[in-house]
C-alpha cells in the first residue's frame, strides 16, 4: 500500500503540469476543479497511508521509504529518489492536503473573475506538489529540492499579478530570502554527508546520537545552518521581512502558503529532525529565544498596522514563534499540534479576510471596513470563531495548542522563567490585535457608505463553515496528535503539567487582551486618539516595524548594489580591464620605441649590415 | 718582397723568375690600379665619372683574371660587365641626369667608416691566419692549356655544376619577366597619397 | 706575393664598396658600390681558383656574374619606377618603410 | 564505426568549405541555409549515434581512430571519445544546430557567416575528440579564427577592440601551451626514448617535480585565459557584448568549455603534485571570480553584459569543480559545463529575441512583456530558474556537486568552508540579478509602445524548446549522465604513471 504513496506527489503534479500547458484550452471551471480534485485524491491517498499506519504498530510505523530510481551515484555519494512514510510526514501531510483541498475550494470562487484563473491553480498545485516533496523526502538533497520549490511556488504566487509592481517586488524580495535559506540547508547538508556519509534521514538519525558529543561544535553549527533554512521559510527574525509584503498574492495564496502550510515548514523541520537537534541544546535555546522574541515582536506589529491581510500576516509570523518556543523547548509534538490547530484557524482567518476583501471589492484598509457583520453574517461568524481560536479563549483550539506551549515554557526541557513572561505578554498581545481587527472589521458603523459589501457564494463560504468546526473542534484532537507522533521523537509524549496558577495567568493574559481591544475600539474614539497620544513614540516605531526593512535597505541592499557598481567601475574597467589593456599598451609603446631602428633608410640598414658583419666577423676570429 | 730583392741583388736571374718577376709586378700595379678606380668610383661627386672609374676597375680585375689563368672570365667581365652593364648604368644615368651630390661628413657617415675601418681590419686579420691546409685540386694550368680555358670551364659547367647553372638561367628569366612587369604598368604618383 | 696580395687587394676594394654603398645617397652609385663588392669577391675566387687548381672558384663568379646582371637589371628598373613616381633620387627621401 | 568521429568533426569544416566556395548572388541564400542546416543536423545525428553506442563502463577512448599525419615527427592523427568528453561533443553538435538554426536572421554576409560558424563548431568537436597533442593544438587554434572574424565582421558596438583583445589574450595563452605540449613530448622522450604525441600515452609520464610547476603555467594559462578563470576574465564581457548572438551560442556554450575541458584532460593528470600545491590558490581565484562575477551582473543593465558576468560567475564554479580534485568535485564540473552551455546558450537566444522585437538590450527600456508574449514567459521563467541554481532544474544538480566536493576536497582544507560560503552568496545574487532580469523584462504593466510585440514564432519556440526539455530532464535523472562521466573521471584522478622520471624516486625503471 505504501507504494501508492507516489500518487501524492504525481497527482499534484499532473495537475500543475496539465493546467500550465493546456491551461488556455481549458474551461474556466473546469480547471479550477480538476485542480482541486488532484489535491482531493492527494488527501485521499494520504488517509490511505493513515489507515495504513494504524494497521501497524507504533513502533514498526518509522521508516518506509519507497525508493523509485536511482538519482545520481558519484564517487562515494549516491542518492534515490525516494520518499519517507512516517506518521510526522503523514500528519503534516493531512494539513497540507486536507487545509490546501478547502483552499482550492474556496479559490474557484475567489478568483472567478481573474482572467488567468488556471494559472492560478497551475501554481497552486505546483505548490502542493512542492511542498508534498519537502514533507515527504526521505533525505536531506529532496528536502532541499522540496524546500526550495516551495520557495518558487510562493514567488510565483505572490507575484501571480504580474502587473502589480510591488507583488512583483514582494515575490522577489520572498525568493531571494528564500535562497540565503536554502544556502543555509545546502551547506548543512554538506556537514551532515562530511559527518554521517549519507543524506538519508534514516542513516543519518540513527547514527547521531553516537556521533556527537551533546553541544559539539560540528553540531552545532549544522543546526545551526539548519536553522537559516528554518527562519528563512518560517520567517522568523532576522530573516521575516518578506512575509508582511508577500500579502500583495492573492487571499488564497495567503491563508495557504503564507499562514497554513510553507511558512510552518521551519517547525516541521526542527520536528524532523529532532535527532539533532536533541543534541544541541545551545541550538535549542535559540530555538526557542528567535522564537519567543518573534512572538512578541511580530505581534507588537500586529497590533497597529491598518492592512487587513499585513495584521494577519504579523500575527502568523507571531504564531509560527510560537510554534519555534514549543519545539525550542524540547515538546516537539507541541509545536506539531499548534502547527495543526493553527492551520485551522489562520486559515480560516485569511480566508475570511479574503471573503471581506471579495466582498468589498478588493479593499484591504480596515479602517475603510466596519459594520460587515450584517452584510456578512456567515463570514462574520466564521471569522469571529477564527479571532477566538487565534485569542486562545478557553475550549477552542488555539486554547489548547497555545496553553500548552506556555506551559511548556516554563516547564519544558530547556523551559525557563523568561520564556514564560514573554510568552504570555504575547499571549496578551495576540488577543489584543485579534479582537482589534475584528471590531474594525464586523462592529460598528460602516465607514465607507457607498460600499456595497455582500455574502461571498457558497463555493467560499462552505471551505469558512467546515474550517470553523475544525477551529472550534480541533483542540481536542491533542491527546491523539502526542501519541500518534510520539514514535518520531523518540517515544516521548509531553508531559501534562498541573499548574493552575500558570494556566491561570496565561487565560488571563489572553482575556485582558481582548479586554483592551473592547476598551479602546468598542467605547469610542476618544480612549484610541489618547492611547496613541500618549504611547507616540513607540506608535511610531512598530508603525513602521521597528525600521527594519529601512535598517536592511541600508545596511545590506544600498552597499551590495554600491559595491557592484564599484567593482565595475573600479575594480573590472580600471582594475583588470585596464592593466590587461596597459600591458598591450606598454608592449606597443616598446614597439614604437623599438621602430626607430626601422627608420626607412636604406643606408641605415646597409649600416646595421656593416655593424652585424663586423661582429660576427670579430666573434669568428677571436673566438 | 725580400725574395725578390734577394734575387736581385745575387744577380741570379734566369727566365722563369724574370717572368715571376713581371707577373708579380703586373699583379701589384693592375692591383693598385683596380683599389684606386674603385676608390674613384665612391669619391667623385658625379654619377657620370663613378660609372667611368667602374669601368676602369673591371678592366683592372679582367687583366687581373687573365694573370690568373682565366681567360674566359675575363673575357666574360669585359663584355659583360664592362660593356653591356655599365652601358646599362650609363643609360640610365643619361636618362635621369647626373646630379652632383653633396659630400659630408656626417655622423652616419663618420660610423659607417669607422665600421668599415673595423671590418677592412679584420679582412687583413685574415690574411694572418696563416698556412692552412690547401685541398688542391687536380685541374692544374698544365691541364687547362692543353683543352683551352672557355672549354674546360664549359665541361665543369655542363657536368659538376649543372643545377646552379640552370638555376641561374632560371633566375635571369624572372628577372626579365619582373622587368617586362615594372616596365608595363604605370604609376600614379606617390606624393598625392597622404602618409596615414 | 702570392695569396696575401690577392686577399689584400680585394679586401680594400670589398671595403671600398661597402664604404660607397653606406655613404652615397645616389641609387647609381649605390648600385656601382655594389658591383665593387661583387667584383671583390669574383677576384677572390678565381685567384684561389688558380692557386688551389680547380675550376669551382671559377665557376662560382661566373654565376655570381649572372645573379650580379640581374640584380643590377632589376634594381636599374625599380630605379627608374621609383623616379617615375617620386622625381627625385635620394634614397634617404624614400622612406616609406619607415616604421 | 572507427571513421563516425572523424566524421562529426570534418562534416562542418567540409561544409563550411564548401559554402564558402559557393557563388551566391543577391538575396538567394536558401541552398547556403540548406547546405548549413544539413551539416549541422547531420553532425548532430552522428553525435546522436555516439551517445547510443558509448560504452558507459568503459573508462578509456572509444571510437579511436588513428593514421599517421606526419611520420617523421611522429605526430598521428588520431580521435577518440570517453566520458568526459562525449557530452561536450553532443553539447556541441546541438549548440551548432541552434546557431546554424538562429543565424538564418542575418542579414549581412549570410553565406560568410554560416561558413564560419559551421567552421567553429567544429574546430570546438575537434578539440573535444583531438587525441594527439598536435592536433589538438590545431584544433585548438582553428576554433580562434572563426570567433574572430565573426566577432570583427558581424559584432556590434566596439568589435574590434573586442575581437582583438580576445584574440590576442587566448593566443598567449595558447603558444604558452604548444610549449607545454612539446615540453611534455620532450620529457617523455627523455625517459622512454620514442617521440609520441599521443595524449594517453603523454599522461601516464611522470613530470619531475622541479619543472612540473613551470610546465603547468604552460598549460593552465591558456586553459584558465579561455574558460576565462578570474582574473583572466577581462575579455569576456567584451566579446560576449560585441559578438553576434547565434555565435555566441557556440562561443559561450562549447567553445569556454573547451578550456575547462582542457584542464581536465591535461592538468589535472599530468600535475596532480602541482595542483596539491597550488589548488588552493586557484581555488580561491575560482572562488573569487564566483562572486566577482555575480556582484558585477547584480549592478548591470545591459541584458547581454548581464548574461556575460553571470557566465564569469558560473564557469567559476566549474574552474572551482576541476580543482577540488575529487570525483564529485569534476564530475559536477562536467555536468555543470553542460548545463551552462544549455543555460547559457538559452539565455543568449532569448536576449537576441528580445532585442530583435524591441531594438533594445537595455533593462530600463522595456517591460511587461508578458502580456504580448506569454510563451516566452514561461519559457524565460524555465531558463532563468535554471540559472539561478533552483533545485529540481539541472543548473542545482551541477552546483550541488560541484560544491559537495569542494566540501570534501582535501585541497581545500581549512579554506572549503569559505568557499562554499563563497558559492552560496554567489547563488544567492543569482537569483537577485537572474530575477531581476526576468522580473524586469517581462513583469510590471507593458509600455504602450511595445504593446503588440510579437509572441515567439514556432521557429524560436523550436529554437528554445530542447534547452527546456533538458533543463528539466537533467534536472531528474543526472545520473544518465554522471555514470558515463565517472568511470573517465575517475580514470584521470587516478591516472597510474608508466613512465617514471628518476627524481621520483620509485624505481629506476623506464626504458633506458
Amino acid at each position: 500500500m505504501y507504494s501508492l504513496s507516489w500518487l501524492i506527489l504525481l497527482l499534484p503534479l499532473t495537475g500543475f503540469l496539465s493546467l500550465s500547458w493546456f491551461g488556455k484550452r481549458f474551461p474556466k471551471l473546469l480547471g479550477g476543479w480538476f485542480a482541486c480534485a488532484m489535491v482531493g485524491g492527494a488527501f485521499l491517498v494520504t488517509l490511505l497511508m493513515l489507515a495504513q499506519l494504524y494497521s501497524e504498530s507504533p513502533a514498526d510505523r518509522l521508516n518506509h521509504v519507497q525508493t523509485l530510481y536511482p538519482w545520481i551515484v558519484s564517487e562515494g555519494f549516491s542518492l534515490n529518489l525516494s520518499i519517507l512514510i512516517d506518521p510526522l510526514s503523514v500528519f503534516m501531510l493531512l494539513i497540507v492536503t486536507g487545509v490546501g483541498f478547502l483552499i482550492h475550494v474556496y479559490s474557484i470562487g475567489y478568483m472567478h473573475h481573474d482572467k488567468e484563473f488556471n494559472r492560478f491553480f497551475a501554481y497552486m498545485n505546483l505548490f502542493i506538489f512542492a511542498m508534498s516533496v519537502l514533507v515527504l523526502a526521505a533525505d536531506f538533497f529532496f528536502l532541499i529540492v522540496g524546500w526550495a520549490l516551495v520557495g518558487l511556488a510562493s514567488y510565483l504566487l505572490i507575484g501571480f499579478w504580474t502587473e502589480k509592481k510591488s507583488a512583483v517586488l514582494a515575490a522577489r524580495k520572498a525568493f531571494v530570502m528564500n535562497v540565503i535559506g536554502d544556502v543555509g540547508m545546502l551547506i548543512a547538508a554538506f556537514m551532515i554527508f562530511e559527518h554521517f556519509g549519507s543524506l538519508n534521514y534514516v542513516d543519518v538519525f540513527k547514527a547521531a546520537p553516537t556521533a556527537f558529543f551533546p553541544n559539539d561544535d560540528s553540531i552545532l553549527l549544522i543546526t545551526f545552518l539548519l536553522l537559516v533554512g528554518a527562519f528563512a521559510k518560517s520567517a522568523q527574525i532576522p530573516l521575516h521581512t518578506w512575509l508582511p509584503d508577500a500579502m500583495e498574492g492573492p487571499t488564497p495564496v495567503s491563508a495557504l502558503i503564507h499562514a497554513a502550510t510553507m511558512v510552518t515548514a521551519g517547525v516541521y523541520l526542527v520536528a524532523r529532525c529532532n535527532a539533532l537537534f536533541t543534541m544541541a541544546p545551545f541550538t535549542m535555546y535559540l530555538i526557542a529565544s528567535v522564537g519567543v522574541i518573534t512572538a512578541i515582536v511580530a505581534g507588537s506589529i500586529g497590533m497597529v498596522q491598518y492592512d487587513i491581510k499585513r495584521v494577519i500576516a504579523y500575527s502568523t509570523m507571531s504564531q509560527i514563534g510560537f510554534m519555534f518556543l514549543a519545539v525550542g523547548v524540547g515538546v516537539y509534538s507541541v509545536g506539531m499540534f499548534h502547527l495543526m490547530t493553527h492551520a485551522f484557524f489562520k486559515a480560516l482567518l485569511f480566508l475570511g479576510a479574503g471573503s471581506v476583501i471579495h466582498g468589498m471589492a478588493d479593499e484591504q484598509d480596515i479602517r475603510k471596513m466596519g459594520g460587515l457583520r450584517y452584510a456578512m453574517p456567515i463570514t462574520f461568524i466564521t471569522f469571529l470563531i477564527a479571532s477566538l481560536a487565534l485569542a486562545g479563549f478557553p475550549l477552542t483550539a488555539g486554547f489548547f495548542s497555545k496553553e500548552e506551549i506556555v506551559m511548556n515554557a516554563y516547564h519544558g526541557q530547556y523551559g525557563n522563567f523568561v520564556f514564560w513572561g514573554l510568552a504570555v505578554i504575547a499571549v496578551g498581545m495576540t488577543g489584543f490585535y485579534t479582537f482589534r481587527l475584528f471590531f474594525y472589521t464586523f462592529m460598528g458603523k460602516s465607514r465607507t457608505p457607498e460600499a456595497k459589501p455582500h455574502e461571498s457564494p457558497l463555493v467560499m463560504t462552505a471551505p469558512l463553515m467546515i474550517l470553523a468546526g475544525l477551529s472550534l473542534l480541533g483542540g481536542f484532537l491533542g491527546p491523539w496528535v502526542h501519541s500518534f507522533l510520539s514514535p518520531v521523537f523518540g517515544g516521548a509524549v509531553p508531559m501534562h503539567h498541573d499548574d493552575a496558577m500558570l494556566e491561570i495567568i496565561a487565560v488571563a493574559a489572553a482575556m485582558g487582551g481582548i479586554i483592551a481591544a473592547v476598551a479602546i475600539y468598542m467605547t469610542g474614539k476618544d480612549q484610541l486618539a489618547f492611547a496613541k497620544q500618549m504611547l507616540a513614540p513607540i506608535y511610531e516605531a512598530l508603525y513602521n516595524k521597528y525600521y527594519i526593512d529601512e535598517i536592511y535597505d541600508f545596511l545590506i541592499v544600498k552597499p551590495v548594489k554600491a559595491i557592484g557598481k564599484f567593482m565595475e567601475e573600479r575594480a573590472e574597467k580600471l582594475g583588470i580591464d585596464f592593466s590587461v589593456d596597459e600591458v598591450g599598451r606598454q608592449v606597443r609603446e616598446v614597439s614604437r620605441g623599438i621602430s626607430i631602428w626601422q627608420s626607412g633608410k636604406v643606408r641605415i640598414y646597409a649600416l646595421n649590415m656593416v655593424a652585424g658583419m663586423v661582429t660576427i666577423l670579430l666573434f669568428v676570429i677571436f673566438m | 718582397m725580400m725574395e725578390f730583392l734577394d734575387q736581385l741583388w745575387s744577380f741570379n736571374l734566369d727566365r722563369e723568375t724574370v717572368y715571376g718577376l713581371f707577373q708579380q709586378s703586373l699583379v701589384f700595379i693592375i692591383g693598385m690600379t683596380a683599389i684606386l678606380a674603385s676608390l674613384g668610383v665612391i669619391l667623385c661627386a658625379s654619377p657620370i665619372y663613378s660609372a667611368l672609374y667602374l669601368i676602369g676597375n673591371m678592366v683592372c680585375l679582367a687583366m687581373l683574371f687573365l694573370l690568373f689563368n682565366a681567360e674566359f672570365l675575363a673575357v666574360v667581365q669585359v663584355v659583360v660587365y664592362a660593356g653591356a652593364v655599365m652601358i646599362l648604368f650609363l643609360f640610365i644615368i643619361a636618362l635621369l641626369g647626373s646630379k652632383e651630390e653633396k659630400r659630408e661628413l656626417s655622423f652616419q657617415n663618420f660610423t659607417a667608416l669607422s665600421f668599415v675601418g673595423l671590418l677592412f681590419g679584420e679582412l687583413l686579420m685574415s690574411m694572418m691566419v696563416g698556412e692552412t691546409k690547401p685541398v688542391l685540386g687536380q685541374v692544374t694550368p698544365e691541364v687547362v692549356q692543353q683543352v683551352g680555358s672557355a672549354k674546360a670551364i664549359g665541361i665543369e659547367l655542363f657536368s659538376n655544376h649543372i643545377v646552379p647553372f640552370e638555376l641561374a638561367s632560371l633566375l635571369l628569366l624572372v628577372a626579365a619577366v619582373g622587368i617586362i612587369s615594372l616596365a608595363k604598368f604605370s604609376y600614379k604618383p606617390l606624393r598625392k597619397r597622404t602618409r596615414t | 706575393m702570392g695569396s696575401e696580395f690577392v686577399l689584400f687587394i680585394s679586401a680594400a676594394i670589398f671595403s671600398i664598396g661597402s664604404v660607397g654603398f653606406v655613404i652615397r645617397k645616389n641609387p647609381l652609385v649605390m648600385f656601382m658600390s655594389v658591383e665593387l663588392m661583387l667584383n671583390a669577391v669574383n677576384f677572390l675566387l678565381i685567384g684561389y681558383s688558380s692557386f688551389l687548381n680547380s675550376l669551382d672558384g671559377q665557376i662560382f663568379a661566373l654565376i655570381i656574374m649572372t645573379v650580379a646582371a640581374a640584380e643590377v637589371v632589376v634594381g636599374l628598373a625599380i630605379i627608374l619606377t621609383i623616379f617615375r613616381t617620386r622625381h627625385e633620387l635620394d634614397v634617404d627621401r624614400i622612406n616609406t618603410l619607415k616604421g | 564505426m572507427d571513421f563516425i568521429l572523424t566524421g562529426i568533426v570534418f562534416l562542418p569544416l567540409i561544409a563550411a568549405i564548401v559554402i564558402m566556395m559557393m557563388k551566391v548572388t543577391g538575396d538567394n541564400n536558401g541552398k547556403v541555409v540548406g547546405i548549413a542546416t544539413l551539416a549541422s543536423v547531420l553532425t548532430f545525428a552522428g553525435a546522436i549515434a555516439l551517445l547510443v553506442m558509448f560504452d558507459s563502463h568503459h573508462h578509456g577512448m572509444q571510437f579511436v581512430q588513428s593514421f599517421e599525419w606526419v611520420p617523421m615527427l611522429h605526430i598521428h592523427y588520431t580521435v577518440g571519445v570517453d566520458g568526459i568528453s562525449l557530452w561536450l561533443v553532443v553539447l556541441t553538435a546541438l549548440l551548432g544546430v541552434l546557431a546554424v538554426y538562429f543565424s538564418r536572421d542575418q542579414k549581412k554576409n549570410l553565406q560568410y557567416f554560416l561558413a564560419l560558424i559551421l567552421l567553429l563548431e567544429g574546430g570546438t568537436l575537434g578539440v573535444f575528440v583531438a587525441m594527439d597533442s598536435i592536433l589538438f593544438y590545431v584544433f585548438w587554434e582553428l576554433m580562434l579564427v572563426p570567433a574572430y572574424f565573426l566577432i570583427g565582421f558581424w559584432g556590434e558596438g566596439n568589435k574590434v577592440y573586442a575581437t582583438t583583445k580576445f584574440v590576442i589574450y587566448t593566443l598567449v595563452g595558447s603558444l604558452l601551451m604548444l610549449v607545454g605540449i612539446i615540453w611534455v613530448t620532450m620529457v617523455h622522450y627523455e625517459l622512454t626514448h620514442t617521440l609520441t604525441f599521443d595524449i594517453p600515452t603523454l599522461l601516464q609520464t611522470q613530470m619531475p617535480a622541479n619543472i612540473q610547476f613551470y610546465m603547468f603555467i604552460c598549460f593552465f594559462m591558456a586553459f584558465a585565459i579561455k574558460i576565462p578563470i578570474f582574473p583572466f576574465h577581462s575579455w569576456l564581457p567584451h566579446a560576449y557584448v560585441a559578438c553576434p548572438i547565434p555565435a555566441l551560442i557556440l562561443i559561450t556554450g562549447a567553445m569556454s568549455k573547451a578550456g575547462a575541458y582542457g584542464l581536465i584532460r591535461f592538468c589535472l593528470p599530468l600535475f596532480p603534485e602541482t595542483i596539491a600545491n597550488w589548488g588552493l590558490w586557484i581555488g580561491s581565484a575560482a572562488a573569487g571570480g564566483i562572486v566577482y562575477g555575480a556582484w558585477i551582473a547584480v549592478a548591470q543593465r545591459d541584458l547581454k553584459a548581464l548574461v556575460a558576468y553571470s557566465s564569469i560567475s558560473h564557469l567559476g564554479f566549474i574552474a572551482l569543480g576541476i580543482f577540488a580534485f575529487n570525483g564529485q568535485g569534476v564530475e559536477g564540473s562536467v555536468l555543470q559545463m553542460v548545463n551552462h552551455g544549455i543555460i547559457a546558450s538559452a539565455l543568449f537566444i532569448i536576449v537576441g529575441i528580445l532585442e530583435q522585437r524591441l531594438g533594445t538590450r537595455q533593462l530600463d527600456q522595456f517591460r511587461g512583456l508578458k502580456k504580448p508574449m506569454p510563451v516566452l514567459y514561461a519559457m524565460f521563467m524555465l531558463i532563468a530558474l535554471a540559472a539561478l541554481g533552483l533545485p529540481g532544474l539541472n543548473g542545482f544538480v551541477g552546483e550541488f556537486l560541484i560544491l559537495m566536493g569542494v566540501w570534501g576536497s582535501h585541497l581545500f582544507a581549512g579554506m572549503a568552508g569559505l568557499f562554499v560560503l563563497a558559492a552560496g552568496l554567489a547563488i544567492v545574487f543569482a537569483s537577485i540579478y537572474m530575477l531581476f532580469m526576468f522580473q524586469g523584462a517581462m513583469q510590471e504593466p507593458v509600455d504602450e509602445k511595445h504593446g503588440s510585440v510579437l509572441d515567439l514564432s514556432r521557429r524560436e519556440i523550436g529554437l528554445l524548446i530542447p534547452a527546456c526539455i533538458l533543463v528539466v530532464m537533467i534536472g531528474l535523472y543526472p545520473k544518465g549522465i554522471v555514470d558515463r562521466v565517472s568511470p573517465a573521471v575517475d580514470h584521470v584522478l587516478h591516472m597510474e604513471k608508466k613512465y617514471k622520471s628518476l627524481d621520483a624516486g620509485s624505481g629506476h625503471g623506464g626504458g633506458h
